[in-house]
C-alpha cells in the first residue's frame, strides 16, 4: 500500500470512484426506482435479419442488474489490480454498467433504439476518425498537425463546389482529398522547409482556411447557389449479407462509400504503420530523425510525403460533411471537429486503435446526449450539450494523465544542425 | 579498403571545427583519432559519413574520388559508423533498429525480417554477444545498446568502420571484450577509425594515432608513446593526470540513507534497498555503468523523484518528502547530470541562471519585487570567483562553452550554505582544463568539511577523487569499497559480479 | 541617431514585408473572385482597368474605415474624421487583453486556447455586478471588473490545476472548456437572475450607468477608458514577467521546465498561477468589453475575440508590446473591413485571410528572405511553442 | 422617371446572410423592394458589431436602417434616439425604449418593432402534423435554445396537444415539452449538419414520422435524412422550404412561414411614401404575418378533411377562440 506509484494510485482511485458510483446507481436507480414501467431496447434498425425485435426490461430490475454487474466489474478490476495485472477489463465493465444502469432509469417507460444509438455514435465519429488518422500520420512522422480542422473544411468546401458544378458526386470525392492535401502542402512546406513552429503554423492554417472558405462562400456560393452550392450526395449502400447481420449490419455495413473508404483507410494505416517498410520508416522519423537519417532515410522527404497523405485522408473526411450527407456546403460547417479529432488522437496516445476508440467514445457520448434529450431527461438542454466535452475532460485527466507523443513530434529536422 | 581525406575544412559560424585535415586509413588498420572535447573529431567523422557537409575537402576510397552528400552515399561505398550519440530508436526492437533503412518486403508489402534475424543471431554469436532481437531497445542497458549499434554497422558488411567513442559507456571488462572484437574485425580486413579519450584503450589497440587539436591535425603519434606524451599532444601543454588528495578522518555522519526504494510511474522498482552514510569531509563516489539507477538515486537526494520510499537523514533530519526547494535549502548543493537540460536555462542570462534557486530571497527579491542591482552584483562576483569566461553577465548561458556552463552551475549551487554536495557526472564532456577546475572545487568542498556524493561513470575520476566507492548495478548498491580497491575489482562490480 | 533609425528599419522590415505580401495575395483573391472582373477577363485592357480599381477601392475603403475618413469631416470637426481610428482602438481593446492572456501563458510554456471561455466568464461577472448592484461610479466599475477577473481566473486556474495534478494537456482541456463556457452562458442568460424583467430573450439587463467605463473623447466617439486598462495590463504583464519573482518563475518554467524544477521552482504551482492570471487577463477583456460599450450581456458576447487573441499573441510573439501592436493591427483590419464590405461589397472575411498570411510570413523569415532576396533580414526571434511532450 | 430611390440598409444578426432563417428572410424582403429602394446589408460577427454597423449606415446616409434580431434592439433604439432624422426598424423585437429597471417602456418615434407570433402558425402546423402522422409520434428540435427558436417548438407542441384533445388521440411530441421548457432537443449550434442529421435519424428511430427542425440551414440535414430514409416528412420554418430546397419537395409537408419579407417590404414602402409610423407590427395569422405554406406535393396526400380542419384551427386561433397561452 505504501509503495504505490502514481499510475497505480490513479487506477485505484478510479476503481474506488467507479465502485462508489455503482453503489449509488444501485441505491438510486435500482432500489430507489419504484417505477413499475419498463425500458425497451430496440435492436432492429433497418432491413437486417430479425432475431430479436427488442428487449424489454423492468426499469428497476435493469438498473439493479447493471449496477450489480458494475460492482462485479469493480471487484474484478480490484482483483487484477492486486495481482498486478491490468484492470482495464474490470474498469470497462464497471463504466459501461453505470451508463446502462442510468439509461434504464432515465428511460423508464421509454424506448431506446440500441442499434441506432450505436450507429449514430459511429456516424458522428466518422469525421473525427478521418481527422485523427490525418493527425496520426503527421505526428507519427514528427510533424504536429493542428490544422486538421482546416483540412476537413477545405475538403468539405471543395467537394461541395465541384460536385455542384459538375453534378457528379464522384468528382467531389476526388477533389476533396486534393483540397485537404493542399492545406498539407502548406503545412509541410512551412514546417519542414522553413522550420516554422508547427503549433503556430497549424493554428494559422486553420484561420487561413476559415477565412478563404468564408470569403469564397459569401462571394460565390451564396449569390450563385444553384450552380456553386447545390451538390448531389451519396446514398447508403447496404453490403449484401453483411448488411443483414443483426445489430452489426446496420451499424457498419449500411453506409455511404465514404464510410467504407474510411474502413479501408483505417485498416491500411493500422497495418501499414506497424507491418510495413513505410511504417517502420515513418515511425523512425517521428521518434529519432537523426537515427533514421544515419541509415540513409531521407527524413524530410518522408515527412513531406506523409503530411501530404494525411491531408488526403482529412480532405476525404471533409467530403463526409457535404456529399456524404447533405450535399451543400455551410459556413464553418466542420464546427470544431478537427479539434475534437486532435483531442481523440492525443487521448488515444497516438495509436490508431486508441484514436479510433476515443473518437467513437466522443461520438457515442454526443449521440447518447441527443437520444436522452429526445426521450426527455429533465436536465437543462445546455447541460446535456456539455456532456461530451465534460466526458472528454474527465477521460483525459482521470484516465490517461500525462501523455507521451512521438519523441520528435514537432521537432524540425535539418541535418547536422541538431544535438 | 582504404580511405583518404584531403583538405577537409568545416566552419560553424566563426568557429573552425575542422581546419584543412588530411587523413589516411589503410586496409586492415585501426586508426585512432585522439583529441580533447570539441577538437572536431565527431565533426570530421560526420563529414565522412555524410551527416555534415564540409566547406571543402575530398574523399578517396581505394584511391578513387567519391562524393558523399548523405549517409546513403557513405553506406553505398561501404562506410559504417557507430555514433557517439546513440542512433537507436528507443521504442523499437533490436531487430527493427537493425533492419531500418535496409528493409525487405514480402510481395504483399509487409516486412520480411527472418533473414535479418538469422544474420543478427549469427553475427552475435560470432562475436560472443547475447542479444534478443525482439527486445525493445529502451529496456536494454547501455552496454547492450552499444552492441546493437555495432551489430548495425557490421550487418551490412562495412569495409570501413568508424567508431566514435564506442567505449564511453562500457565497463572495463566490456571494453576489453570490445577491443578483441576490433582486433577480429581488423583481422578480417576491415579498416577501423577509432575515436576515444581514453589513452589506455588507444594505446592497446591502435596501429596509428592521429591527434587533433582545435580542428587541426597536430601530430601523428606512435601507439608506443606514453600516456603523458599523448595527453600533452592533445591539450598542447604538459598535464598532470592525477590529483593529489589528503585523506581526512572525521566521524560525524552528515548523510544517512537507509532502505531507500524508488519506483517508476507504473510501480516497477528502479532503485532498491539503498543504504549508505557519508561523513564530514568525505567523498563517496557512486560508480557504475550508466543506466543502473544512478540518475534516479541522485534525483531522489533532492526530492526530484516522486515515488521514493525510505529515509534520507541530513544531519539527523528527514528530507524525504520535502519540496525540491526545501531540500536544496536544507543544505544540499545539486549538480545535475545534464547541465543543458536540467542545470541551466539556455535562453536566460548568466546572471539569471546564477539565481534560479534563490531568486525569491533577499537580497535578490523583496516580496515579489526583484532587484536587478543585487542580481547583477551577485553575477559580477561569481563570474570572478569561478572564473566564468564570458563577455557579459547578460549573455545567454547557451552562448557559453561547456566548461563555463558547468562553472555557472557550480557557482550557483555552492552559493547556498551547503552541508552535502551531490554532483552528477560533473565533468562529462569537459576538456582537461575544465576538469581540473571542477575537481579542484570538489576537493575544496571536501576540505571545508562537507560531505560529497559523487556520481560518475568515469572510473578514472572515481578512483582519483573518492574516499570510498559504492558500485551500483541494476538499481542496487552491490558493494561499498575503499579507495584502495583496484580497477579490476570495481570493473567486476560494475558488471554485476559480486566477489 | 542614424543608428537608431537603422535599427528600427531593420527590425520593422520583416513585419512590413509580411504585411505587404499578405495584402497583395489577398488583393489578388479579391480581384479574381469579383464578378465584374471575371466578366472582362477576356479583354486585357479592360481587365487591367477594372481589376486595378477593384483592388484599390477595396484597400482604400479598408484604410478609411480603419484610420481616417475624410467624408466624416464634412460638416463636422476634423476630429470626427478620426472616428474610424477610435473604432479601431475600441475593437482592439478586448483583443489586447485576451491576447495578453495567451501571451502570458505562452511565456510560461502553456498554449492557452481557452481565452474564449475565460472571456465569457469575465463578461458574466462584470455584467452581473454591473446590473444587479448599485454603487458610486468608481467603486462600481472596480467591483464589476473584479468580479469578471475573479470568475475568469477561477475558470482559467482550473485548467492549471488539472494540468498540475493530473497532467491533462491544456490544449485539450481548454478546447473543451470553451464549448462548456459557450453552453453555460446560454444557460445562465435564461435564468431568472439574468433575464430582463418581463422578457424571455437571453439578454441581460444593461449595466447601471455607474458601472459604465467613461468615454474618453466625448459621446460622439466610442473610445472608452478600457484602452487605458488594456495598456495598463500590458505594462503590468511586462512588469510581472520582467521585474517580479513570479514572472521569473513563469519564464523559467516556460524556457526550461526541467531546469526550473531542478532549481527548486515548483512547476505545478507555476502552471496553476499562470493559468489563473491568464484567465484573469482574458476575463478582464470580457469585463471591459461589457462595461466599455456592450453594456448588456448576450450569448455571443465573446464573438471570436478569444480565438483572434491567439493569432494576436502569435503575431506579437507573446511579448506585451508586440501583443498590443498586433491587436491594434487586427482591430484596424476588422474595423476597416466593415467599411470595405459596406463600400465595395468585398466580404470582410478576407480580413481573416490577411491576418493568417501576416502571421505565416512573419513566422517564416526564411521565406521572406528568399522571396525578396534580402540576406540579412532581421527577425526578432520567432516564437516557439512546446509540443505535446512539453 | 421615378423619384430617387430610398436608401434602405440592414444590419444582420450574427447568423449571417445564409442562415436560411431570419437574416436570409429579412434580406429577401429588402431585395423585394429594389424597385423603390437601394438596399445594402452588413453582417455582424458578434454583438460587438451592432453599434459600429449602425453607425456606418448612418454615415452612409441610409434613410431606413433595419436591425435583425432581438439582441440588436437596444443598439437600434439608442441610435434612433440619437438620429431622429433616420428611420429604424427591428426584426423580432418590439424595440421599446425602457427605463433603467425596465418598468416603463415606450416606443421611439422613428423606430418600429416587427415581431411575429410564429407560435400561431406553428400551432396550425402542429395540428396538421399530428393529423398527418401515422405513427402517432411527431418531433421537433432546435439549433440552440433561443426564444425565437423555442417559440416555434412551443406552438408546434401545443398544436399537437390541441389535436389530441379535439380528436381524443394521443399523438406524442418528441424534442420539446411546453411544460418543461428548460430541456429539449438542440444541436448546440446552427452549423453542425452532421449532428442535425443524426438527431433527425434518432427521431425516426423513436418512430417520429413528422419532424420540424428549427435550426436555420440545418433544415437541409433533416430534409436529406428524410429523403434518404423515407421514414419521415418535414415541416420547414421561416420561408417556404419548397422554394429554398426544391430538390426535397417530396418530403416537405408544409412550412411555418414567418412573413419577414413582406413586413420589411412594407416598412420600406412606408418610408418611400413618407408614411412611416412607429406602431409596433405584430405578425399574426390574422394579418398574414405568419402562416403555413401551401402543401405543394402533399396537397394530394393529406386528406381533405385534415386540410379543412387545419384551416378551421387557423381561424380559431385568429379569432381568439383557441388560446395558445396555456
Ligand atoms: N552543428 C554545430 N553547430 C555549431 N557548432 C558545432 C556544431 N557541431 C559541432 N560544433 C562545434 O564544433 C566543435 C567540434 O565539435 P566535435 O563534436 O567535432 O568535437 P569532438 O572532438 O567530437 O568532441 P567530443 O570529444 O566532446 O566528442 C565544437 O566546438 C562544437 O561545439
Ligand atoms: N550548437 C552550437 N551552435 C552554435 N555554437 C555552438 C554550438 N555548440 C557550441 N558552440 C560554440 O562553440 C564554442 C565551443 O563550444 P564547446 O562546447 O565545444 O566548447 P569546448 O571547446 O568544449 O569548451 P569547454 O572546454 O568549456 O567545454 C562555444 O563558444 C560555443 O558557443
Ligand atoms: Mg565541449
Ligand atoms: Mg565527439
Amino acid at each position: 500500500m505504501k509503495k504505490m506509484s502514481v499510475a497505480r494510485k490513479r487506477t485505484l482511485r478510479f476503481l474506488i470512484i467507479l465502485g462508489a458510483l455503482n453503489l449509488l446507481a444501485l441505491a438510486k436507480f435500482g432500489f430507489g426506482n419504484h417505477s413499475t414501467l419498463s425500458t425497451t431496447y430496440g435492436l432492429v434498425l433497418g432491413h437486417e435479419w430479425i432475431i430479436l425485435h427488442s428487449v424489454v426490461v423492468k426499469s428497476s430490475t435493469g438498473s439493479t442488474f447493471f449496477a450489480l454487474l458494475g460492482l462485479l466489474g469493480c471487484g474484478l478490476g480490484f482483483l487484477f489490480f492486486k495481482l498486478n495485472k491490468t484492470s482495464l477489463a474490470g474498469i470497462s465493465i464497471a463504466s459501461i454498467s453505470i451508463l446502462f444502469s442510468f439509461i434504464c432509469w432515465a428511460a423508464t417507460g421509454k424506448f431506446i433504439p440500441l442499434t441506432g444509438l450505436l450507429q449514430g455514435g459511429l456516424m458522428l465519429a466518422v469525421p473525427l476518425i478521418f481527422g485523427s488518422m490525418s493527425g496520426l500520420l503527421c505526428e507519427r512522422s514528427g510533424v504536429i498537425n493542428i490544422a486538421i480542422e482546416g483540412q476537413l473544411l477545405a475538403g468539405a468546401f471543395a467537394s461541395a463546389v465541384v460536385a455542384s458544378v459538375t453534378h457528379k458526386t464522384m468528382l467531389g470525392l476526388i477533389i476533396a482529398p486534393i483540397a485537404g492535401a493542399a492545406v498539407s502542402v502548406l503545412l509541410a512546406t512551412f514546417a519542414i522547409k522553413f522550420g516554422v513552429d508547427q503549433v503556430i503554423l497549424g493554428f494559422v492554417l486553420n484561420v487561413l482556411v476559415y477565412g478563404l472558405t468564408d470569403f469564397l462562400y459569401k462571394r460565390l456560393l451564396i449569390p450563385y447557389q444553384s450552380t456553386w452550392n447545390q451538390a448531389p450526395s451519396f446514398s447508403q449502400i447496404s453490403i449484401p449479407i453483411l448488411g443483414k447481420i443483426p445489430i452489426i449490419g446496420p451499424i457498419f455495413f449500411d453506409q455511404t462509400i465514404i464510410v467504407y473508404l474510411m474502413y479501408a483507410i483505417v485498416a491500411a494505416i493500422s497495418y501499414g504503420l506497424f507491418r510495413t517498410k513505410w511504417g517502420l520508416r515513418t515511425r523512425s522519423v517521428g521518434e529519432h530523425p537523426e537515427a533514421a537519417d544515419s541509415v540513409g532515410i531521407d527524413v524530410n522527404k518522408l515527412r513531406f510525403r506523409n503530411v501530404v497523405i494525411a491531408g488526403l485522408v482529412a480532405g476525404l473526411g471533409g467530403a463526409y460533411f457535404t456529399i456524404g450527407s447533405v450535399g451543400s456546403f455551410g459556413k464553418e460547417m466542420t464546427a470544431g471537429s478537427g479539434f475534437i479529432a486532435l483531442a481523440a488522437l492525443i487521448f488515444g496516445k497516438w495509436t490508431p486503435k486508441g484514436a479510433i476508440l476515443a473518437a467513437l467514445l466522443f461520438g457515442f457520448a454526443d449521440n447518447l446526449q441527443g437520444t436522452l434529450s429526445i426521450i426527455g431527461v429533465s436536465v437543462p438542454s445546455e447541460f446535456m450539450l456539455m456532456v461530451p466535452y465534460i466526458a472528454t475532460i474527465i477521460a483525459v485527466s482521470g484516465l490517461i494523465g500525462r501523455v507521451r507523443a512521438p519523441a520528435a513530434d514537432g521537432v524540425f529536422y535539418s541535418r547536422g544542425e541538431s544535438h | 579498403m582504404s580511405l583518404e581525406l584531403r583538405g577537409v575544412t568545416k566552419t560553424f559560424g566563426s568557429l573552425v571545427a575542422n581546419d584543412n585535415i588530411n587523413l589516411k586509413v589503410d586496409d586492415g588498420e585501426i586508426h585512432a583519432i585522439l583529441g580533447e572535447n570539441g577538437a572536431g573529431k565527431s565533426t570530421l567523422m560526420n563529414i565522412v559519413y555524410g551527416l555534415v557537409q564540409p566547406d571543402s575537402g575530398e574523399f578517396l576510397v581505394d584511391g578513387n574520388p567519391v562524393t558523399i552528400h548523405q549517409p546513403a552515399d557513405a553506406l553505398a561505398v561501404g562506410i559504417g559508423m557507430v555514433h557517439q550519440h546513440f542512433m537507436l530508436i528507443p521504442v523499437f526492437s533490436v531487430l527493427e533498429n537493425i533492419i531500418l533503412g535496409h528493409e525487405q518486403s514480402t510481395k504483399i508489402g509487409s516486412l520480411e525480417s527472418s533473414a535479418a534475424r538469422e544474420k543478427i543471431l549469427k553475427l552475435a554469436s560470432e562475436f560472443g554477444f547475447h542479444i534478443d532481437p525482439d527486445a525493445i531497445v529502451e529496456n536494454l542497458s547501455v552496454g547492450v545498446q552499444q552492441r546493437v549499434e555495432i551489430l548495425k554497422a557490421l550487418m551490412y558488411d562495412a569495409k570501413i568502420l568508424i567508431l566514435d567513442e564506442p567505449t564511453a559507456v562500457l565497463t572495463p571488462q566490456e571494453t576489453d571484450e570490445f577491443i578483441e572484437i576490433m582486433k577480429k574485425l581488423r583481422a578480417s580486413g576491415t579498416a577501423i577509425i577509432f575515436i576515444s579519450h581514453k589513452l589506455r584503450e588507444v594505446k592497446a589497440v591502435a596501429d596509428k594515432i592521429t591527434v587533433i587539436r582545435q580542428g587541426k591535425v597536430v601530430a601523428i603519434a606512435d601507439p608506443k608513446s606514453t600516456q603523458e606524451e599523448l595527453a600533452s599532444l592533445m591539450v598542447g601543454r604538459p598535464v598532470n593526470l592525477t590529483e593529489k588528495k589528503t585523506i581526512h578522518h572525521d566521524n560525524a555522519v552528515v548523510v544517512k540513507v537507509s532502505e531507500l526504494n524508488i519506483a517508476d510511474e507504473v510501480g516497477r522498482p528502479l532503485v532498491s534497498n539503498i543504504n549508505f552514510e557519508i561523513h564530514k569531509g568525505e567523498i563517496l563516489a557512486i560508480a557504475g555503468v550508466q543506466g543502473n539507477g544512478q540518475t534516479e538515486l541522485a534525483n531522489a537526494m533532492v526530492n526530484l523523484h516522486k515515488n521514493v520510499h525510505g529515509s534520507i537523514l541530513l544531519d539527523g533530519q528527514e528530507i524525504v518528502g520535502l519540496s525540491v526547494n526545501k531540500s536544496l535549502h536544507s543544505g544540499i548543493a545539486y549538480v545535475p547530470e545534464s547541465r543543458e537540460l536540467d542545470g541551466l536555462i539556455g535562453k536566460f542570462s548568466i546572471a539569471e541562471n546564477l539565481i534560479l534557486d534563490t531568486h525569491h530571497e533577499q537580497p535578490f527579491a523583496k516580496g515579489i519585487f526583484m532587484s536587478n542591482k543585487a542580481v547583477e552584483e551577485e553575477a559580477q562576483k561569481k563570474v570572478v570567483e569561478f572564473d566564468i569566461r564570458t563577455q557579459s553577465i547578460d549573455a545567454p548561458v547557451s552562448s557559453l562553452s561547456g566548461g563555463n556552463k558547468q562553472k555557472v552551475v557550480l557557482a550557483r549551487e555552492l552559493s547556498r550554505p551547503v552541508r552535502l554536495v551531490v554532483a552528477c557526472q560533473p565533468t562529462r564532456g569537459l576538456d582537461v582544463g575544465a576538469i581540473e577546475f571542477v575537481h579542484k572545487r570538489i576537493l575544496e568542498e571536501r576540505e571545508a568539511g562537507r560531505a560529497v556524493l559523487l556520481f560518475s561513470t568515469e572510473l578514472d575520476e572515481v578512483m582519483t577523487l573518492a574516499d570510498r566507492i559504492a558500485v551500483m548495478y541494476k538499481g542496487e548498491i552491490l558493494s561499498i569499497v575503499d579507495a584502495s580497491a583496484t580497477r579490476e575489482q570495481i570493473g567486476l562490480l560494475m558488471a554485476g559480479v559480486k566477489s | 541617431m542614424k543608428k537608431f533609425y537603422n535599427r528600427i528599419a531593420e527590425t520593422a522590415l520583416l513585419p512590413f514585408l509580411s504585411v505587404i505580401m499578405a495584402f497583395v495575395i489577398s488583393g489578388l483573391l479579391i480581384v479574381f473572385s469579383d464578378a465584374a472582373v471575371l466578366k472582362v477577363i477576356g479583354s486585357p485592357g479592360k481587365f487591367i482597368k477594372v481589376a486595378s480599381s477593384t483592388f484599390m477601392n477595396a484597400y482604400i475603403a479598408l484604410f478609411q474605415g480603419a484610420f481616417f475618413d475624410p467624408h466624416l469631416t464634412q460638416g463636422h470637426t476634423l476630429l470626427q474624421g478620426f472616428y474610424p481610428l477610435s473604432e479601431t482602438i475600441v475593437t482592439a481593446t478586448p483583443l489586447i487583453l485576451a491576447g495578453l492572456s495567451v501571451s502570458l501563458a505562452f511565456q510560461s510554456g502553456l498554449f492557452n486556447i481557452g481565452a474564449q471561455g475565460q472571456f465569457i466568464f469575465g463578461a458574466i461577472g462584470a455584467s452581473y455586478v454591473g446590473f444587479h448592484y448599485t454603487f458610486s461610479p468608481v467603486v462600481h466599475v472596480t467591483l464589476a471588473l473584479l468580479a469578471g477577473i475573479v470568475l475568469a481566473s477561477l475558470w482559467g486556474g482550473f485548467v492549471g490545476l488539472l494540468k498540475a495534478r493530473t497532467g491533462a494537456h491544456e490544449v485539450i482541456v481548454t478546447i473543451m472548456m470553451n464549448y462548456i463556457a459557450g453552453f453555460f452562458i446560454l444557460w445562465i442568460l435564461k435564468t431568472k437572475s439574468f433575464l430582463r424583467p418581463r422578457r424571455i430573450d437571453p439578454l441581460a439587463p444593461n449595466i447601471k450607468p455607474s458601472a459604465e467605463l467613461p468615454h474618453l473623447l466625448g459621446s460622439t466617439m466610442r473610445l472608452h477608458a478600457g484602452i487605458l486598462i488594456a495598456l495598463l495590463a500590458a505594462v503590468f504583464v511586462w512588469w510581472l514577467l520582467n521585474k517580479t519573482t513570479i514572472g521569473f518563475q513563469f519564464r523559467a518554467v516556460g524556457a526550461n521546465a526541467s531546469a526550473a524544477k531542478t532549481a527548486g521552482i515548483s512547476v505545478g504551482v507555476t502552471t496553476m498561477l499562470t493559468m489563473t492570471i491568464a484567465g484573469a487577463l482574458a476575463g478582464l477583456g470580457g469585463a471591459v468589453h461589457v462595461l466599455g460599450n456592450q453594456y448588456a450581456l448576450t450569448s455571443d458576447i465573446a464573438g471570436s475575440f478569444g480565438f483572434d487573441a491567439i493569432t494576436v499573441a502569435l503575431l506579437g510573439r507573446a511579448k506585451p508590446r508586440g501583443t498590443v501592436m498586433a491587436a491594434l493591427l487586427f482591430g484596424a483590419l476588422r474595423t476597416g473591413g466593415r467599411t470595405m464590405e459596406a463600400n465595395t461589397s468585398t466580404p470582410l472575411d478576407i480580413v481573416l485571410v490577411i491576418q493568417a498570411l501576416i502571421v505565416l510570413f512573419i513566422a517564416s523569415p526564411a521565406l521572406v528572405r528568399f522571396i525578396f532576396r534580402i540576406k540579412n533580414l532581421q527577425s526578432q526571434g520567432t516564437l516557439a511553442s512546446k509540443g505535446w511532450n512539453g | 422617371s421615378q423619384a430617387a430611390k430610398v436608401k434602405a440598409c440592414m444590419v444582420l444578426d450574427t447568423g449571417g446572410i445564409d442562415d436560411h432563417s431570419f437574416n436570409a428572410g429579412s434580406w429577401a424582403g429588402m431585395q423585394s423592394a429594389t424597385s423603390i429602394a437601394d438596399v445594402q446589408y452588413l453582417p455582424s460577427t458578434s454583438s460587438a458589431d451592432f453599434q459600429p454597423n449602425i453607425k456606418k449606415f448612418i454615415d452612409l446616409k441610409c434613410q431606413l436602417i433595419v436591425g435583425v434580431g432581438f439582441s440588436i434592439s437596444s443598439a437600434i433604439v439608442a441610435a434612433g434616439k440619437a438620429n431622429p432624422g433616420v428611420k429604424f426598424a427591428v426584426v423580432d423585437d418590439s424595440a421599446m425604449d425602457c427605463n433603467a429597471d425596465y418598468s416603463v417602456c415606450n416606443a421611439v418615434a422613428n423606430v418600429k418593432g416587427l415581431t411575429f407570433g410564429t407560435d400561431q402558425a406553428a400551432f396550425q402546423a402542429g395540428y396538421l402534423a399530428a393529423g398527418y402522422s401515422k405513427s402517432g409520434i411527431v418531433a421537433t428540435y432546435g439549433g440552440a435554445p433561443y426564444p425565437t427558436v423555442t417559440i416555434f417548438m412551443d406552438g408546434f407542441a401545443k398544436g399537437v396537444a390541441y389535436y389530441n384533445s379535439a380528436k381524443h388521440k394521443s399523438v406524442k411530441v418528441l424534442g420539446w415539452d411546453p411544460k418543461n421548457p428548460s430541456s429539449g432537443t438542440f444541436v448546440g449550434d446552427f452549423a453542425n449538419m452532421n449532428k442535425a442529421g443524426q438527431i433527425s435519424s434518432n427521431f425516426e428511430q423513436q418512430g417520429a414520422d413528422v419532424i420540424m427542425p428549427v435550426a436555420g440551414g440545418l433544415e437541409a440535414a433533416t430534409l436529406s435524412q428524410s429523403l434518404k430514409s423515407g421514414k419521415s416528412v418535414v415541416v420547414g420554418v421561416d420561408t417556404d422550404a419548397v422554394a429554398s430546397y426544391p430538390q426535397y419537395s417530396s418530403v416537405i409537408l408544409t412550412t411555418v412561414q414567418k412573413g419577414l419579407g413582406a413586413a420589411i417590404k412594407s416598412v420600406i414602402f412606408d418610408v418611400a411614401l413618407n408614411r412611416f409610423n412607429n406602431k409596433a407590427y405584430v405578425g399574426t395569422l390574422s394579418n398574414n404575418g405568419v402562416s403555413i405554406a401551401p402543401l405543394h406535393d402533399f396537397a394530394s396526400k393529406v386528406s381533405s378533411r385534415l386540410q379543412l380542419d387545419t384551416k378551421i384551427v387557423g381561424s380559431g386561433v385568429r379569432s381568439g377562440k383557441i388560446s395558445l397561452s396555456n
